[in-house]
């Protein structure tokens, strides 16, 4: 696929209490961004484990978003300060290993922040488009099927049944 | 395991970029659906029983809904499928609106990413597992915090609800500041006549049990099940024997020893004292640091005149504890003071009036206690220096407030509506006086605050000058107060017998030191954190603190009066039931895998995990692992994140639905 | 007082206009009084104007270059500290320092304007700061005489001890330095309220009738307050207090007139300098300290 | 050597000890880990430039139940330990795995060890952690024998490395861990020899659901290598075993060593160093940098 055309996918792992809201006040607002990205809810973005975004970009994701509460907003008081000291830690060890920071993004997004949603994935697919695909973990998942096989033959199955039908 | 999807176009909020009808026949396809159905609106009652009967006629297990955001409708859903025999932890919401429809115009586009949000929906609902809320007994106990108009009236409507209240005041009498006062606006009724009665009422309230001279020194456990340590400072007289008779306080030789602090230091009290004649209870406090006893060992004057022999001077502070369900916050607040600052502290003072090395320039409550009949001055506006009849007044609104380069951002509400107010009682009690208010802008917004003031210009000639005031200083016994009118556009000069400064509403001095104890958020100035807002005004964010009165942000009387009810109602509906429904939503360890590092308690914001110990067959402790109290856990998922082996499971998060809804990417 | 790590002796010197104009008194008796005590100036070779308020009021850019471009002149000539007299130039020499660390896009510009990198920060010192330093012991162990019938009124105008934020050596409201420097003279002070009144400033060649009434009130405040002579550490307040008393005999007959000094001057008296040597001769309101300077003068 | 085995057989005798967890030599410059419970047994303890094993793993909760919780009296377990080793001792203490007075700490005055057994001792031999040691006295413990010697000089070759890397452009690095990573035959001797891998159950054995593939493809390496270096992140004290047990040579403590720097750089935290910090793990600072965070 050419550059231009090719669509990342990209992963959101955001927090109920402030960035959920914020995409929800970005929607009531009816505030434009691309559609390339999806949102896994969880309770607060203290609870986001590093093998979640090894998992994503296994899955084929080319970009992660990690977005919770700003610092002192957390609805569970703490939970972003363990989050952000984390975060520190498994940036730098990715970006040792030889993935580009980019790929992985962090955000601080509030309840009333519906436009800074909005720019942040605007901004997150640009970057990942500029960035291009991420072929390197894509190699290697070409040679094994995927580890639940039957959602990897079923989803093929859809989406081809899908084309017949529309 | 047969899950039923359940498209919505919202009208045609999702159904205009999004391809309901083909979202829903390719969920159709999909392994594990067994009916997919799209319709204009779901939510709608229709809509309901359009899923009530898919479940019973298709024997549906689990039901995914594509619709508006969980935060809108997701308990709607569940409760459709309760009422259809399924666990409400067995419905996922889609949310096709507001992060789809809304927000992408490209239909493709959006069908795709709808249908994806669909997938890892349904993905997620195949390793739900049916959750039932937690019950958690209820502890059918009050303990309001701080004696003042808001705690009084939040601890008469819970004790009159039938439930038992500890009301804790630190002073030695309730009351607190609206007992100070002369005279209260917009009515003019006076303070002492219209709160007395409510102190008595307290004090003969038979599930009201009143710790006065207290103070909270711990807070453990969670809602419905907290317990309270509260240090009884010692009297030193007995409160039992005591009758009030007051021998004590006029033959105790100590007269001018020590300040009055309920009379804002302009009048001075003996070593045995009440702050004030109408006080409850009417027992007095023997203050140890003016004492003559506890100087030099000998006096003991009031010993020899109290015939009940209520003296105790060995008493010593005494510790209680209290099982308590709910608590209500209402300490009040203090007055800013323009004195000089430490470097560091978040204040700063008032040079330009002197740093307080003035006597005559004094602050609201000094100035109700010069009005006050009960007062140093019984009544007669006399200023504090020489005790003269001040000619000329000058009230400056706004002294500390509204004023970033003094730490005080904020407005303080009131002081409008009582510096209106002692312009009045002062043009009352000297006719020929002049009285001058420099004022930004006056705000009346309550119900006859605004004719209140302008009665005080239109009937007492208070004049009001708009305006703010550059410099204060004493000349030959007058006070020049140099400020400037911006309607006139020119400077002003007075020379004022009397300054009284509006200054701003701060929390208590230890407000943050409490919020700590009871574990309940607080602003940079040490205000308390309401829940939301405009939603949950008098709840705090910890589950069962309430927050009544000016400890939550400036109020007056009457607001402090409506969140005392208010946060007396919400302990009441707490307390209603026997044991507290709380969500399923918190975390379980595995005990067999759990290595006992104990990150997950170091992370846990709320103190829930506690170590547990293991015992094999003859009783000899062989592992401790951490245990997960159910009550007290929020649910927050920062120890799954942080427990190296994953063995802590958050239900309703828990490792395989996030793995699945990763997995259907 | 200096505490106990060694006394700093050596000073860059950053005259400013007045000094080599209309307040040549206020430098030749600082030049005096700081070697009496021991101490040198080095002064920044090429100095420049420091904007003062014209710059400051035309256009933020220019004032915080003009300013910059002696800091930095001072950086290069490896002084760590730079007194300014004025209390006008040390304010914008102080408030630009702080804006171009406050604000990175400001100090990009400066650079640009004036080619160069502001690499080190300089403290500035005002007079009173310099005189704190130096130690007000230091002023008792070389006084010839006390000024013992002197009843001094220390003013320091509206730019000596603000902005707050900045100027954190002493209170800006109630400051109490310069009174603690005076006394080291043996002079007696007194309290009163129009310490940090602004005297008219710049209005004195355009408004003077604004100068006349403004500094009026502060010299009647002072008197009234039982002080013979008022103490200022800045040419401006120095010119309208003085010079202007001569209009104030025209517009309030009647007026007495207050001698009025540099707190440099009066420092020279109390170290045994003359009034000629001080150049206070130059000043319009003629004094002259009452008894003799003690016969060891030192020519 | 003398007073070391004195002192193990009098601990034995008085039955303070349960055993004396310590080093035996085999041959000429190799030694290996030794469990005595017998005071005879004493004599065969040894300790020299080739105790190279980090005996702390074997201060495993279940040993001490099992050997010191006998029904009529509890007894410790001595253990010789270099001062490296008690680095570890520490992270273990604090991780709450052992307790500090469960164990008798038997150190020494410690002046490198060779990188591998097979190799004569010698400044270009040493092992890379003796190089950049700066704790050639223990900070902990209840015995120290040996007197102080100096420790041979030699470049810090493994800190070179991790800066050659990290000139490397991303791709390139990604390629070199990536052919590294694939070597992996998932044999897990690096959890074996690690002290801090006392997992009942480690994270790669979850099956349900699997997070880290168990397959020994390129992927499944890949996520191992990287959740085992995140799990050991500001915890790892260095010890090195991990890259001598690993049979493929994966450089392991390169990436340990580096996201230690960054415990260094960004949070002024080196792990096992003081039971009273509190450890980086599981604590927080409001004042941590925020430049991550849009």
């Amino acid at each position: 696929m050419d550059k231009e055309k090719w669509e990342p996918k990209i992963v959101a792992f955001v927090c109920n209490w402030c960035t959920y809201t914020g995409a929800d006040l970005a929607g009531t607002s009816r505030m434009k961004y691309p559609a390339n990205a999806k949102m896994i809810r969880v309770m607060c973005s203290g609870s986001i484990d590093p093998v979640f975004i090894i998992k994503a970009f296994e899955r084929g994701a080319d970009g992660v978003l990690v977005s919770g509460c700003h610092p002192n907003d957390c609805h569970y008081n703490a939970g972003n300060f363990h989050a952000r000291r984390r975060w520190d830690f498994f940036h730098e060890l990715l970006d040792f290993i030889g993935i580009e920071k980019e790929r992985l993004q962090f955000s601080w997004i509030s309840a009333s922040e519906g436009k800074k949603f909005a720019d942040v994935i605007a901004k997150v697919t640009k970057d990942i488009k500029t960035l291009g695909p991420f072929t390197a973990y894509k190699k290697m998942n070409s040679e094994f099927t995927a580890v639940f096989p039957e959602i990897q033959e079923v989803v093929k199955e859809t989406i081809i049944k899908e084309k017949e039908t529309v | 395991m047969k899950i039923g999807v359940f498209i919505c176009h919202c009208g045609e909020n999702i159904s205009r970029t999004v391809d309901c009808p083909r979202v829903a026949r390719v969920c159709e396809s999909y392994p594990g659906v067994e009916y997919a159905i799209d319709y204009k609106y779901m939510c709608s009652d229709p809509g309901q029983n359009m899923i009530r009967d898919a479940i019973r006629e298709k024997g549906l297990d689990a039901i995914v809904v594509g619709s508006c955001s969980p935060h809108m409708h997701e308990r709607t859903f569940r409760n459709a499928a309760v009422s259809a025999g399924i666990n409400p932890f067995l419905v996922e919401i889609a949310n096709l609106r507001e992060h789809c429809s809304w927000v992408h115009d490209d239909v493709e586009a959006a069908t795709q990413k709808a249908i994806e949000l669909v997938r890892m929906a349904i993905e997620k609902v195949k390793r739900d597992k049916p959750l039932s809320k937690i019950n958690v007994p209820v502890t059918k106990r009050v303990l309001v915090i701080g004696g003042g108009i808001a705690g009084i009236q939040a601890a008469l409507d819970t004790a009159n609800a039938g439930y038992e209240v500890v009301l804790v005041e630190k002073e030695p009498s309730i009351g607190g500041h609206m007992s100070q006062l002369s005279e209260t606006f917009p009515t003019l009724d006076c303070s002492q006549c219209i709160l007395t009665p409510r102190m008595v009422e307290v004090y003969q309230h038979p599930k009201i049990k009143l710790l006065t001279y207290s103070e909270v020194v711990k807070i453990e456990g969670f809602i419905g099940n907290f317990k309270a340590t509260i240090k009884k400072k010692a009297r030193h007289i007995n409160e039992e024997l005591c009758s009030g008779c007051g021998l004590c306080i006029t033959k105790c030789p100590t007269k001018k020893k020590a300040y009055n602090s309920f009379e804002e230091d302009l009048a001075f009290r003996p070593a045995v004292y009440i702050p004030f004649p109408q006080a409850v209870p009417n027992i007095p406090v023997i203050d140890e640091s003016v004492c003559m006893y506890y100087k030099n060992g000998k006096c003991g004057m009031c010993v020899k005149v109290c015939d009940r022999g209520a003296i105790d001077f060995d008493q010593k502070d005494t510790m209680l504890v209290a099982d308590i369900g709910a608590i209500i916050v209402a300490t009040g607040f203090k007055l800013y003071n323009i004195d000089k600052k430490a470097a560091d502290s978040k204040y700063k003072g008032y040079g330009e009036y002197g740093y307080g090395k003035y006597r005559d320039v004094i602050d609201g409550l000094q100035f109700e206690r010069i009005a006050s009949a009960s007062g140093p001055t019984a009544g007669e506006i006399k200023r504090p220096s020489d005790g003269k009849v001040p000619k000329k007044i000058v009230f400056i609104q706004c002294v500390g407030s509204r004023d970033d380069s003094k730490g005080i951002s904020y407005c303080s509400k009131i002081c409008c509506m009582y510096t209106a107010k002692h312009a009045m009682l002062y043009k009352h009690k000297v006719h020929d006086g002049e009285a001058y208010i420099f004022y930004m802008d006056i705000r009346a917004g309550g119900k006859m605050y605004e004719e209140f003031v302008r009665r005080a210009i239109e009937e007492d000639d208070v004049k009001y000058i708009r305006g703010r005031v550059s410099r204060i200083y004493e000349e030959n016994g007058k006070y020049i107060v140099k400020g400037e009118d911006t309607i006139a556009g020119m400077p002003v000069e007075i020379d004022a017998d009397l300054v009284v400064l509006a200054t701003a509403m701060i929390p208590q001095e230890n407000s943050a030191a409490l919020a700590r104890t009871i574990g309940i958020p607080y602003d940079k100035y040490g205000f308390f954190n309401e829940a939301h807002p405009k939603l949950r005004p008098v709840e705090s964010t910890t589950a069962g603190v309430f927050l009544a009165g000016a400890c939550q942000s400036p109020r007056d009387i009457p607001e402090s009066v409506a969140m005392a009810s208010a946060a007396a109602c919400k302990a009441t509906i707490l307390l209603s039931s026997d044991t507290l429904e709380r969500e399923p939503v918190v975390a379980k360890v595995n005990e067999d895998l759990c290595a006992g590092c104990f990150y997950c308690k170091k992370v846990c914001p709320f103190g829930a995990i506690e170590v547990k110990d293991v015992k094999d067959m003859n009783g000899i402790v062989y592992k401790e692992v951490a245990y997960i109290n159910q009550g007290v856990c929020q649910g927050c998922g920062t120890c799954t994140a942080t427990c190296l082996s994953k063995s802590i499971e958050l239900a309703g998060f828990n490792n395989e639905e996030i793995f699945a809804e990763i997995a259907a990417l | 007082m200096t505490s106990m790590e060694e006394v700093i002796m050596k000073y860059g010197y950053y005259p400013g206009c007045s000094q080599t104009g209309s307040a040549k008194e206020y430098d030749i008796s600082l030049r005096k009084v700081i070697e009496k005590l021991g101490a040198s100036f080095d002064e920044i070779n090429d100095w420049s104007c420091c904007g003062a308020t014209s710059a400051h009021v035309t256009n933020h850019k220019l004032s915080s270059a003009l300013a910059m471009r002696n800091i930095m002149l001072a950086g290069q000539q490896g002084l760590e500290n730079m007194v300014a007299p004025c209390a006008a130039c040390y304010n914008r020499l102080v408030t630009s320092q702080y804006e171009i660390s406050k604000h990175p896009e400001l100090r990009e510009e400066t650079e640009e304007l004036l080619s160069a990198k502001f690499q080190k920060e300089i403290n500035v010192i005002n007079i009173l700061e310099l005189f704190l330093k130096i130690g007000i012991n230091k002023i008792i162990e070389n006084r010839k005489r006390e000024l013992s019938e002197l009843k001094v009124a220390c003013y320091y105008g509206c730019l000596l001890v603000r902005p707050a934020a900045i100027t954190k050596f002493d209170d800006a409201e109630q400051p109490v330095s310069m009174e603690k420097i005076v006394e080291s003279t043996g002079a007696k002070t007194v309290d009163w309220n129009y310490k940090v009144e602004c005297c008219g400033a710049a209005h004195s060649i355009a408004r003077r009738d604004i100068v006349v009434d403004l500094s009026k009130k502060i010299l009647e405040d002072a008197r009234s307050h039982g002080a013979n002579v008022i103490a200022v550490a800045c040419p401006m307040c120095h010119t309208n207090l003085d010079m202007r008393q001569r209009a104030m005999k025209r517009t309030y007959p009647g007026h007495e007139e207050l001698p009025v000094l540099y707190l440099t001057e009066l420092i020279g008296l109390a170290l045994g300098m003359n009034e000629h040597e001080l150049g206070i001769d130059l000043h319009y309101i003629n004094y002259k300290y009452t008894d003799p300077v003690p016969d060891n003068t030192v020519a | 050597m003398e007073e070391l085995r004195e002192y193990a057989k009098e601990l034995l005798e008085k039955k303070e000890v349960a055993a004396v967890i310590g080093y035996t030599q085999v041959s000429e410059n190799r030694t290996k880990p030794i469990i005595i419970t017998d005071p005879a047994d004493a004599s065969k303890l040894v300790f020299n430039e080739y105790c190279l094993n980090n005996l702390s793993v074997y201060l495993t909760k279940a040993r001490i139940n099992a050997m010191c919780r006998t029904k009529d009296k509890i007894m410790k377990l001595a253990i010789c330990a270099k001062p490296c080793d008690v680095h570890s001792i520490v992270a273990l203490i604090q991780e709450n795995q052992v307790h500090r007075n469960d164990i008798v700490i038997i150190s020494f005055n410690c002046h490198g060890a060779v990188k591998d057994f097979g190799y004569e001792f010698s400044g270009e031999n040493l092992a890379s952690k003796c190089i950049t040691c700066e704790t050639h006295k223990p900070l902990y413990f209840d015995k120290i024998f040996g007197e102080e010697k100096e420790t041979p000089k030699a470049s810090d070759a493994a800190l070179a490395r991790i800066e050659e890397l990290e000139s490397m452009t991303h791709e390139e690095r990604f390629e070199y861990f990536n052919n590294e990573f694939d070597k992996c035959i998932k044999c897990y001797a690096c959890r074996a020899v690690c002290p801090l891998c006392y997992c009942q159950r480690c994270i790669t054995d979850k099956a349900i659901p699997r997070w880290i593939e168990s397959s020994s493809h390129q992927r499944g390496n890949f996520s191992w290598n990287i959740v085992r270096a995140f799990h050991l992140s500001a915890r790892c004290t260095g010890c090195g075993e991990c890259d001598r047990a690993c049979p493929m040579d994966i450089p392991l403590s390169l990436i340990n060593r580096r996201m230690a720097m960054e415990a260094k750089k960004s949070f002024s935290y080196v792990s096992g160093r003081s039971l009273e910090t509190p450890t980086l793990v599981g604590s927080f600072n409001e004042k941590d940098s925020d430049e991550l965070f849009m």
